[in-house]
């Protein structure tokens, strides 16, 4: 039973507090994603459940066992680090294997499956090598096989693929959802790529400062943002926000420009609220609101620009290649269904 | 039983021997020999007795003997001492201790004067007369040095020993002495003492007669540079007689005694070497029978090193050796140094006056001076 | 990248300078060896013997006991450094990982044994020595030395268990490791070359130990190397070839044998496990 | 917490043989220091007739110089030395091993070698000089009271500058490569990355050598004691001699022991401190 | 002059050749992006540019200078290593501020540089902590402000925001080229992320197991990638390939399925060869090829969908929201316009 339950997680170094109580449960069997800017406090988090951080306050309990006292060897895990944390002195088959080795499980056994997980890394030929002598996405893939090769009663990752390329990477998640369907096991997962995190989590932690602000589906978060910073901080490029407040039942921002809303459920008339729209809900309407391109950034599949409209910087991202220059007109429209209202003090959501 | 003897290396192949004997005639007893070495040998003495597991017999010089029965860590012995008369007076003098006997000297002797016959010839000297008093060793000293030679090396380094072995012997000739008798007194730098020391010291410092090196010198440093042919006279024992003939047979060695004052008469310090006893022995009843047996005539002739302590077994062919003669010649006039509780610190006291003359931060008059208030605070302690 | 021809040149002469430092005595020892007793001591002194000889060697081989103390010394310098360094991981482990309330007196009292004077502690430490029934055997030589060598053993491989990155440690935790799995599979085997140097420094210390050797150990059948110095010195004399030869003897070996270890002194021994 | 720290529990094996190697001697050396030969108390007579003595100022001072000339250079041309074998050359490895010789001489040996060498008359060293006519008139090394104790120094540090080499070269071992090539890319040159890169890397190595250097300085007798014995006239005497020299040639076991636990006393002040200041700075930097 | 020209560089590690003969030439000022599969040798070339690295074979010159033995002081570049590589003994002031120092640079001149750096890498508050008192991404920033903090001829940049969440990310990309547009500093960067290589270069160089496969802007790349390898590399999620030959001037795939084509120009009747479909060039279309879903993934803004067509498993990605489960059908065409051709055989690319 890999339940995963944290009450009031805190932590301090020394005289700074960098978790300011987290609580969160996991379902035996669910894959959660820890995402939030760096430095606020994910690597702890997961550095505390592994029990390789004291505790300061609050528990944490794994399969409904308090394992705040417990060392990190009672506790059933296995962690990928960020830091990789390879055994200079072992090949990368003995790095993968070595716990499989304390297990004291059969040669035959660990030769199994240190191949298998090498082959799902791509790590074949490089079964004899030293970390020293591997590339950077090379020790990551190491590190992470070092994971997958256990059953454990969690996984624990720690940005596992951030060095990876594109295609691989793909590959990679591929793998690690196959890999969580056939064993079930719990596991959580922190990652600061948008697509892994809204592709692969049953449920997204989302985290900021040391304090969870929104914990629920990818797409949940994406269309239901619980406040101002869940609101920026999923998604990429982030949502743009325009300052403004209600008029008649219309978005009217601080330069005049209007905008019509699809729905005004949960605003009060007069109200200072902060309008979000995502990049991709920009449509390019000739008799939209005026926009002018500041930058245009094609990046193949789409094209990312820049536009200044209602007075703010916007960012826009189209399936069209735009040909336009920066300087010129962009007219556009914001898909009204699509639209994101926020309290202009406290950055809660208003609207459904 | 079994009676454990700690001889050093350089008397244990004779030990050996004798023990062979013994046991022959005394069956029930089992002598064991462990041998030391003379490097740490007080250390490791001081370090048996004072831990109260020591063997049951130790062979030790008899200067280091009071201050063992000061601290109660020998057995006097005067129930084995069958025939004090027989013994150099000197050598029973050593021992006692307030009125007991805690050692019994089987070796005794004394310092004298070697001297390369070939230098004397060169320097225009007559080996065969060689000189007998201070100012005689001075002009023959000045005659014998130079170009790289020197005539009477002194010690000024080393064992503090070596120092006062050589240089206390001058001081007792001109009638003076470190501490006076009932050793209530430092006299270290009464005008006869200070006199001899400065006649000693001058041998570097005036007349340069002396090695550069002196005061890195001991005595073994002395025979070295007499074996090279750099001194031509120096104070040793008769053991170095053996040493110089095997290293270099070249020299013609001539022996005198210590050459004194102008109507006064050499002196020596004993040196030699005593059995003990330790308070903790385990069968000190058979080591006494032991060292009674050693202590025979005909025994102690054979076990020591240069002469035995008692006269009778002074007539041994191995005594008679024409060399020898002014080594037995000086024994008479041998004395103990005094058994002060404080002798080691005084001696250390005098010998750092010494070194001051020697590097010549100080005349000798200051430096006794200084040497005397540090014995007389010793002495004041006791 | 390649190093500059300038460069080179310094690093020999540095070389070289290091090495006259440090051989120049040992070549005098060697050469005074192998020198006829008349040769040794003579003004100007003789840079190298007219007729080497090695009589001085045939005299410690086949005459003396320095090849049985050789034995006794190999016996008590590898007890000693064996158990010193087997008790001084652990405890170095200690010290370098984990926070305890006194750590800093317990790191001092390590040192303790040699805080006080020798001349202090020896009289005492026979008596010890002799409660415990150890006096002239060689557990009793191995124990005494533990004094000599466990400050040095705790104090350097606490500073080379430091210099270890936490982050393996760890991760060998999370692969199921015991602590003790941790120190003899990642810690030790990363810490090699400073094993090395402890190790040879523990035995070379015991091997030319002598105070202690001429106190606890008074029987032939244990007495070590510098005992069989000594043996060579008599009142008034000293056998200075035979000493030379000896020492040369005592002093090769382990030259050797450190020649022999030193490429594990493999330089970069972390690369690779950690970003940061 | 009731609980026995895992850090003791590793340390608890090295702290049991110790403190039963050591116990004894400490209470006992207590004990004599206040006694007298005969066992009575005699409270802090032998601590006021130690500290009375002439010599008891002249060896502290000399003590002073020995310790800090010894430790000071050991440490640099250990240091220095260990940089040089760390560098790739040919011949490295056995030069390694020659640097070790010093050490491995057994000490009594080495100390009479040069003495020997040291010496007036026969001396190499002096020949050397003279020979080729770098100087006219021999030096009387250890007979000079400007040269005594230099000499001393110089061959204490001859001897142990081989174990802060061979110590701090292993320490070397462990700095990570990227560090050195990341100095290299910031514009350093060797000098730049030995003191930005190497030195601070080893700092702890070298914090826990000078602590054993300084202990050791303070209680070796061996090459003073069989060279000079202290002197001439005390210019090389230093505490443990004198307490040695009061143990076992004066056989006043009393006040050795009262000087003993004097010496003790400072000397463990000393280290509290160097302990307490070294591992602050280590919290903070590792 | 910071112009970089590379002829042939090799790099073998003992017998294994990493480099198989590199040639770049790299104008002055511009910006150059390494991209390339885990342990294609970037990080490789990197270190040989900077001197870190032996050169086995051909040259190196930087600002018309062969560097090739010249130590890594005297080629003035600064760089930001993907292991981070820092002085764990400084602070990271100390750090940021080392190679200033080294420069005798003046104390107030390094501080203000130094507080500008760690203003742009939100670093302020860090400035006294230790690096190992840091969050993975807070060292990675550091490491980018050791290299920002200098005025050299070239920066190398090894994947310098892997580590960083996807809004600090857009934001640092966008420091990065304000920066590269003040000091018009050549700059060599490696990265994995595909909207930074093709956002940020001036030309990309695709690599692929130590040989450079194509080097071009990242709209060539794109849109004409040169072989299928750069196809299949650029592009997340991979361009789709389509095994079939042609056959009446359309292209048949292996099923029969027909497809027909914008253009055929390069190509001969009946040649075996593969199309390359890029996801979002699929089209929803009721009268399109009839594909079945297998997977389904809302990515939020977009929704990633692997779907069974003509045979093949298909990615796309449509802007829409698809409500359908696995299984069920959902008929696409691919855009005519968009597609490419490539040989069977060597994989080169066949029409324009
Ligand atoms: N010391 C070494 N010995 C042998 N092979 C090595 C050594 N160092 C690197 N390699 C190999 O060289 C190749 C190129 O490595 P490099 O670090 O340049 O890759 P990379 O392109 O930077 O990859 P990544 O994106 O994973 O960082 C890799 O396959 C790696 O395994
Ligand atoms: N030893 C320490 N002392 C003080 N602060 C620390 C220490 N270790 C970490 N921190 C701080 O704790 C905070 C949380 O660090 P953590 O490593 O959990 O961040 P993170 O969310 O994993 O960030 P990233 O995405 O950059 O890896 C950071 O602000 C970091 O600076
Ligand atoms: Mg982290
Ligand atoms: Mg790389």
């Amino acid at each position: 039973m890999g339940t995963v339950s944290i009450k009031e997680a805190r932590k301090a170094y020394g005289a700074v507090e960098v978790l300011h109580g987290v609580s969160l449960d996991i379902a035996d069997g669910e894959f959660v994603i820890l995402v939030g800017p760096s430095g606020c406090g994910k690597s702890t988090l997961l550095r505390m459940i592994a029990g390789l951080e004291e505790i300061s306050g609050g528990t944490i309990s794994i399969a409904e066992r308090v394992v705040n006292d417990l060392p990190p060897k009672q506790r059933d895990i296995a962690m990928v680090f960020q830091s990789y944390a390879l055994y200079p002195h072992k090949t990368v088959a003995q790095n993968m294997g070595f716990s499989l080795h304390l297990a004291r499980t059969p040669k035959p056994e660990v030769t199994r499956r240190v191949d298998d997980a090498a082959r799902i890394l791509g790590l074949e030929k490089l079964l004899d090598r030293y970390p020293r002598q591997l590339s950077g996405g090379q020790r990551q893939r190491v590190a992470m096989g070092r994971a997958i090769v256990r059953d454990p009663e969690v996984f624990l990752f720690d940005e596992p693929l951030s060095n990876l390329d594109a295609k691989l990477r793909v590959a990679m998640r591929t793998e690690i959802k196959a890999l969580h369907q056939r064993l079930g096991t719990t596991t959580i997962y922190v990652t600061h790529d948008q697509i892994e995190a809204m592709t692969m989590a049953d449920r997204i932690v989302v985290m900021h400062d040391g304090i969870v602000e929104q914990i629920g589906t990818p797409l949940e978060l994406y269309d239901e943002p619980a406040n101002l910073f869940v609101a920026e901080f999923i998604g990429s490029p982030a949502m743009n926000i325009v300052e403004g407040r209600i008029a008649n039942g219309q978005f009217v921002a601080s330069d005049g420009t209007v905008v019509p809303l699809g729905q005004t459920r949960g605003v009060v008339e007069g109200q200072a609220v902060k309008l979000g729209v995502r990049p991709e809900d920009l449509v390019l309407d000739e008799a939209g609101l005026s926009g002018t391109i500041v930058t245009i950034e094609p990046t193949g599949s789409e094209t990312h620009v820049t536009l200044t409209v209602a007075g703010t910087d916007i960012s826009g991202v189209f399936r069209e290649r735009i040909s336009s220059r920066p300087g010129s007109a962009l007219p556009v429209r914001f898909n009204p269904d699509r639209l994101h209202l926020f309290d202009a003090e406290t950055g809660a959501r208003l609207s459904a | 039983g079994t009676v454990t003897w700690w001889s050093p290396n350089f008397h244990a192949p004779r030990a050996t021997e004798l023990v062979e004997q013994f046991e022959a005639q005394h069956p029930d007893i089992d002598i064991v020999i462990e041998e030391t070495t003379s490097d740490g040998l007080p250390q490791r003495v001081i370090t048996a007795l004072q831990s109260g597991s020591a063997p049951d017999i130790i062979d030790v010089q008899h200067g280091w003997i009071a201050g063992y029965a000061q601290n109660g860590l020998v057995m006097p012995l005067d129930d084995i001492i069958n025939d004090p008369d027989d013994f150099i007076p000197a050598a029973l003098d050593y021992v006692r201790w307030e009125g007991e006997t805690y050692g019994l000297p089987f070796r005794a002797e004394g310092l004298a004067v070697i001297y390369n016959r070939g230098h004397f010839e060169e320097a225009g000297l007559d080996p065969d007369s060689p000189p007998q008093t201070w100012s005689e060793l001075v002009d023959a000293a000045l005659a014998l040095t130079g170009d790289g030679r020197y005539g009477f090396a002194i010690t000024g380094g080393g064992e503090v020993g070596n120092t006062i072995f050589r240089s206390l012997p001058f001081i007792w000739m001109n009638g003076g002495s470190i501490i006076s008798d009932d050793a209530t007194e430092a006299t270290v730098n009464q005008p006869e003492a200070v006199e001899a020391v400065e006649f000693y010291t001058d041998m570097l410092v005036e007349h340069g007669v002396s090695p550069s090196s002196t005061l890195e010198n001991d005595g073994t440093a002395n025979r070295r540079l007499f074996i090279a042919e750099a001194v031509s006279m120096y104070q040793a024992g008769q053991f170095d007689l053996a040493s110089i003939a095997q290293e270099n047979p070249d020299i013609d060695l001539g022996v005198m005694t210590m050459p004194h004052p102008e109507g006064a008469d050499t002196s020596a310090i004993l040196g030699g070497w005593s059995f003990i006893v330790p308070t903790d022995a385990n069968n000190p009843e058979e080591a006494k029978i032991f060292i009674e047996w050693m202590a025979q005539p005909e025994n102690m002739g054979v076990y020591t090193d240069t002469f035995p302590a008692r006269e009778s077994a002074m007539d041994m062919e191995r005594f008679q050796d024409p060399q020898l003669a002014p080594y037995r010649e000086v024994l008479p006039f041998t004395q103990p140094v005094p058994t002060h509780p404080a002798w080691v610190q005084i001696t250390q006291a005098y010998f750092d006056g010494i070194q001051r003359i020697l590097i010549g931060q100080q005349d000798a008059q200051a430096a006794m001076d200084d040497a005397a208030l540090d014995i007389q605070d010793l002495l004041d302690q006791y | 990248m390649r190093r500059s021809k300038a460069s080179f040149v310094l690093i020999y002469v540095c070389a070289a300078l290091v090495a006259a430092v440090c051989l120049f005595p040992f070549l005098w020892m060697w050469v005074s060896s192998i020198k006829e007793l008349r040769e040794l001591y003579t003004i100007p002194p003789v840079w190298f013997p007219a007729m080497p000889t090695l009589e001085n060697y045939r005299a410690v081989l086949f005459e003396s006991n320095v090849p049985r103390y050789f034995l006794n010394s190999l016996i008590i310098s590898f007890g000693a450094t064996g158990l010193a360094l087997f008790i001084a991981i652990f405890a170095a482990y200690g010290f370098a990982r984990f926070k305890f309330r006194g750590k800093t007196f317990y790191q001092s009292f390590v040192l303790i044994g040699q805080l006080l004077p020798t001349a202090a502690i020896i009289v005492p430490l026979f008596v010890t020595l002799r409660t415990l029934g150890l006096v002239n055997t060689y557990l009793g030589l191995i124990l005494v030395y533990m004094i000599i060598t466990l400050p040095l053993a705790v104090w350097m491989l606490t500073s080379y268990f430091r210099s270890i990155p936490v982050e393996l440690e760890e991760a060998a935790i999370i692969d199921g490791s015991s602590r003790i799995g941790v120190l003899f599979r990642i810690t030790l085997p990363l810490s090699i070359p400073g094993i090395i140097a402890v190790l040879v420094y523990s035995f070379v210390t015991t091997w030319n130990e002598f105070i202690f050797a001429l106190t606890f150990a008074t029987d032939s059948s244990v007495k070590t190397l510098p005992i069989g110095l000594a043996e060579f010195t008599t009142e008034f004399n000293t056998d200075w070839g035979a000493v030379m030869a000896a020492s040369m003897i005592m002093t090769v070996p382990i030259a050797v044998l450190f020649l022999s270890m030193q490429r594990m002194f493999v330089g970069g021994m972390t690369a690779g496990a950690t970003k940061g | 917490m009731g609980r026995i720290s895992p850090g003791l529990l590793f340390a608890l094996p090295a702290l049991i043989v110790l403190t039963m190697l050591i116990a004894y001697p400490v209470m006992y050396t207590g004990l004599l220091s206040v006694t007298d030969q005969q066992g009575n108390f005699v409270g802090i007579d032998n601590f006021q007739r130690v500290l009375g003595a002439r010599t008891t100022p002249i060896a502290f001072t000399n003590t002073l110089w020995w310790v800090g000339g010894s430790v000071v250079l050991q440490v640099i041309l250990g240091t220095a030395t260990a940089i040089l074998l760390n560098e790739k050359f040919p011949g490295r490895g056995i030069l390694r091993s020659i640097a070790v010789i010093p050490w491995v001489v057994p000490g009594i040996v080495a100390a009479l070698t040069w003495a020997w060498m040291f010496h007036t008359e026969f001396g190499i060293i002096n020949y050397m000089l003279t020979a080729p006519g770098v100087i006219d008139e021999p030096i009387g090394w250890l007979t000079n009271p400007d040269t005594v104790m230099p000499a001393m120094i110089a061959i204490n540090v001859w001897k142990l500058f081989p174990f802060v080499s061979i110590m701090v070269l292993a320490g070397l071992q462990s700095i990570p490569k990227d560090l050195y090539e990341a100095a290299r890319v910031d514009g350093s040159n060797f000098l730049d990355e030995t003191w930005h890169v190497t030195l601070p890397q080893v700092r702890p190595v070298i914090v826990a050598v000078t602590l054993l250097l300084v202990i050791w300085a303070l209680n070796h007798i061996t090459t003073i004691y069989a060279i000079t014995r202290g002197g001439p006239a005390n210019l090389t005497l230093i505490t443990p001699i004198q307490i040695f020299r009061l143990a076992f040639e004066s056989v006043q076991f009393n006040q050795a022991a009262a000087l003993s636990v004097l010496f003790f006393a400072a000397v463990m002040v000393i280290v509290a401190i160097y302990i307490k200041v070294s591992s602050a700075r280590e919290e903070k930097a590792l």
